[in-house]
């Protein structure tokens, strides 16, 4: 790679939250709680969901996280917390699905800024196969946690 | 960047270096960005001279049969130059007998043989109440094998620890390694922290009571000259691995070495043609070494490859290449002392290491090191190294390790280190 | 010898065959004494297309890196290729999922790798008053793993007959396949007698108890078409072996592909690095397929080849490889009926068997047949072929074989035909 | 292989013993037996040895065997059991080592006929290293069988 490829995989909106992450730490309330782990390189994350099912419909009420990993890793972590968080679980899904489809698109897929605000950022990422399974760990494991705290019914 | 024009004169280096360098194809690779490739990753994989390549083309394209069983003149040049590659093999380690030298796929499938032979009946069969002694220094594939065989026979699994300064911890030696012990497994060199274990005085104790000994030499055999046959017999390990791609050989062909007579007490491992002496729906008899622990068709061209490859390591002479390996380890330990906030992983003196070299810079992460490096055409490896318990014993999860080899010029050291304070600058680290 | 200018026109060869020799390098070679080779050992090893030995060469002096754990561009290109190389050989076998596709050392690692975790606790353990079922005919590397596995665990072996004509004697089915059966193993086609096997019926049988069905495809998937995802489950076998030396690919590699259910169930095999999630010293975790069963770096450069040999095969399309076979075979039963006191072992009907032709000529052993063939350049096996049971069940205790492949001329078989001859005017057989 | 070599490693000596074989069968005089196999090929060769070791140094009174093998194998069993009957187990022994020196000398040790009679016939299979193993077959068995009947003190 070349270093017009590093800047355009270090977003400045990566490494602000890398920096400072958004909703870190393990939160006390939660119905589910998931460690994944990405065999390659050794990143985990342990991540906590909690679930609003009060209402009509269920909102993700928090997203905790404690996570090892590098700047991608844990910048998307961060854009996680910031995109799932208050939204209705269907909502989130969907973002998730979206999210999903940028990191997969190899670079050929155009980011909808309105759907993943800081997210865009990613878009570089998803050039560089080896660092793909960064930027899914933690929305891989918000799925799971999701699903084991029965939100995907 | 990698040129000798620059480099400074180190004493110990490879005679001729540039002209060495030219032995392999791939140093001449161009990167994205029209940046020279300066290749830090050989304790991951070697990289392989042309003798090696040329070895295994002329073999596809002018000999290729199947072996021993083959009886026309290819099957014969096969054949020829296959055990031609065993008796390289076995000079190069000094093996008291060629036909102690088996052929496995990599160094995880020779040190598995070892492990699972264990398992099933025969003299040296692991049960409950045995133990098994590894350390926290080794290898994945020098670690799950004996999980399984510990788990699955129901014996005890311990293991030595790491002192601070990244040596094992021998001060328990005489309670870990007793009576119940039937196999200490450890690795020569650690493929994290560069520390060279006392392999003879651990083998003594380890023989002293009964207990087998497995020696990972999977970064020795690279790195340091070995002659098993000028061992003594109570300091001689019982059974080596080693793997072909870090030797400068190619993929798919490994070593496991072992006396005969341990060899001779371990019942089969794979089964199938080949390994046999005869063969009856009933029940079947086996061949002697090597062949009983070859089944099937072997790695015929991997082989010839990994010949070539231990050849021509010979003809370099592996205490020249030792010493070129500890000049360039001396003068990275010197050059990466200077990037601040690094901290090296293991011991620190050139001497007493190998040359694979794990460190950690404060405040970035090694997958972004090795990212903003490989930008620059520089190639290092990032993440556990296949090591997590020696990382977790150091309180991290990952580090970076640059590992040098025959063709390392300490330009390329210069590259790296250049690359580190770009790196810091990167990422805003003052 | 073996130049199409002699060659009868047969319908169903390859088109442009003496163009797709030209592929062939070592086809050109000239022997001792300056004849030509006419290499028709290809059941044992086939030769390697140039497409192949190129794409082995510039991995290794261009991209060679080891995979996955590495974080810089040759390791990234080293790994695509390396699972490029695994979506090449998904698409050869037609496999339902490429994460199915598992690649050993050789077609006897697969089978030994499927035997051996069958050994310990999972949810297909055998063990005490279990049955698994294998056949006379198989090749010892589909034997002896599963004497291991039976001696070992206190199950019981049985077996498939062979009837006077060469074919599996399917009559005791009923009996041998039955409730206590938990792995019913067998060939798809015989290295030895060239027997296609009914491996759908004898899937769909062993499916109805609840058995496992290993199929060793090493000589099946040479010759015939293989599309896993176009069988229907209940006939689809769980697991298949089949070796890359004989698909025109290099040695040192090997494919098991299994049916993701059914290795999911099965424990580890090999132990090691690649292999692993997690890693602690108390325990491990494992890697979802196929890396939980690749232990260690893979034979890289090894699949890399293999890549390119299926896509070469599918470029000339196994269709048209198969009928090649076919019409070969037909010619070169045809022309061995002409050879006095010769004896075919196995079915003679070409469109039912595949290529390998085993016979025993009267008043000459066959080493020496292959002796006095050799000297006129002709590449035949004389011996067991690790088929010692087959042979054993027609009494015989070795015999000559020849096998063709899709560079064999109908010229060639001539040029065998004449060498019969001549070895029994050699030995003065009348 | 060239015709000349096929001709040089079937010698018409070789060819002749192959037709007519000395001495095979199974008798029933024999202090040991042994089942030889080259696992390479399959050829096999059950042999016996009969000790007579009434006088001063025991004497080989007989060598019986059945043998399974190609024209090299069979040949040399013969040529063995000419070249051993009747002779002292020392001396025995001795052309065993002296027929064992020529097969492994890959064609440069030029045969002593006073000693190896018709076994001279083998110099041209010591060029082959695949038929060695073929005429060394019963050579070894006879010597396995010998030391099992305490001939080799
Ligand atoms: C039917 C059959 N099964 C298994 C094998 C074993 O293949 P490999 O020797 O490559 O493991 C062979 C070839 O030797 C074979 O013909
Ligand atoms: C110390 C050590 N042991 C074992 C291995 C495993 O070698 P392979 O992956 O070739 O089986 C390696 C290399 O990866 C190693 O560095």
């Amino acid at each position: 790679m070349t270093a017009q490829d590093l800047d355009a995989l270090y977003q400045e909106i990566i490494l602000d939250h890398y920096k400072n992450p958004h909703g870190k730490g393990l939160r006390e309330d939660f119905e589910a709680e998931v460690h994944h782990v990405n065999p390659t390189c050794g990143d985990e994350v342990t991540l906590r969901v909690h679930l609003d099912a009060a209402g009509v419909v269920p909102v993700v009420a928090d997203v905790s996280y404690d996570a090892l990993g590098c700047s991608i890793s844990q910048a998307s972590a961060s854009v996680l917390y910031d995109l799932v968080v208050g939204k209705s679980v269907d909502e989130a899904l969907a973002i998730h699905e979206e999210f999903l489809t940028l990191m997969q698109g190899k670079g050929s897929v155009e980011p909808d800024e309105d759907v993943l605000e800081d997210g865009i950022a990613f878009a570089g990422v998803a050039k560089f196969p080896a660092r793909v399974k960064c930027a899914l760990l933690s929305w891989m494991a918000w799925k799971d946690a999701t699903a084991q705290a029965g939100g995907d019914r | 960047m990698a040129t000798s024009s620059a480099s400074p004169v180190l004493s110990g280096l490879l005679p001729e270096l540039e002209v060495v360098r030219k032995d392999f194809p791939i140093l001449e690779r161009m990167l994205a960005g029209g940046r020279p490739l300066v290749y830090l990753d050989s304790a991951n994989t070697s990289q392989k001279p042309q003798v090696v390549i040329d070895a295994m083309v002329d073999h596809l394209e002018r000999h290729n049969a199947n072996i021993a069983r083959a009886m026309h003149q290819l099957g014969a040049e096969s054949t020829v130059a296959f055990e031609d590659a065993r008796d390289k093999v076995a000079a190069f380690i000094g093996a008291p007998e060629r036909d102690e030298v088996i052929f496995t796929k990599n160094a995880s499938e020779a040190l598995n043989l070892a492990a699972h032979t264990l398992a099933w009946p025969g003299d040296r069969q692991v049960g409950p109440g045995d133990e098994v002694v590894i350390t926290e220094m080794e290898h994945h594939s020098n670690i799950v094998p004996w999980q399984l065989l510990t788990q699955r026979t129901g014996a005890t699994l311990r293991w030595f620890g790491i002192t601070d300064d990244g040596q094992l911890d021998l001060s328990t030696i005489d309670d870990l390694v007793n009576e119940r012990t039937k196999v200490v497994a450890l690795t020569w060199v650690s493929n994290m922290l560069g520390t060279i274990n006392p392999i003879a005085e651990i083998t003594r104790r380890a023989h002293q009571v009964g207990a087998l000994v497995v020696v990972d030499a999977s970064q020795a055999a690279p790195q340091l000259p070995i002659d098993l046959t000028a061992m003594p017999a109570e300091e001689r390990p019982d059974l080596i691995a080693f793997t072909g791609h870090k030797v400068v050989g190619p993929t798919g062909i490994g070593v496991l070495w072992g006396s005969r007579a341990v060899l001779d007490q371990l019942p089969p491992f794979l089964g199938g043609g080949e390994m046999i002496e005869t063969v009856r729906m009933e029940g079947s008899t086996y061949a002697p070494i090597p062949h009983k622990f070859e089944a099937g068709t072997p790695p015929i061209v991997e082989a010839i490859g990994l010949g070539a490859a231990v050849e021509y390591l010979g003809h370099l002479g592996m205490d020249a290449v030792h010493a070129h390996e500890q000049a360039i380890t001396a003068y990275a330990l010197e050059g990466l002392a200077t990037v601040p906030g690094l901290t090296i992983l293991g011991p620190t003196d050139a001497a007493q290491r190998g040359g694979a070299i794990a460190f950690e810079v404060d405040g970035v992460h090694p997958h972004d090191i090795a990212q903003v490096l490989d930008s620059r055409g520089v190639a290092v490896r990032a993440g556990h190294h296949c090591a997590k318990p020696a990382h977790a014993r150091f309180g991290v999860q990952s580090s970076t390790r640059m590992s040098s080899y025959l063709y390392t010029t300490p330009a390329e050291i210069d590259a790296l280190v250049e690359g580190l304070e770009y790196t810091r600058s990167y990422f805003k680290l003052g």
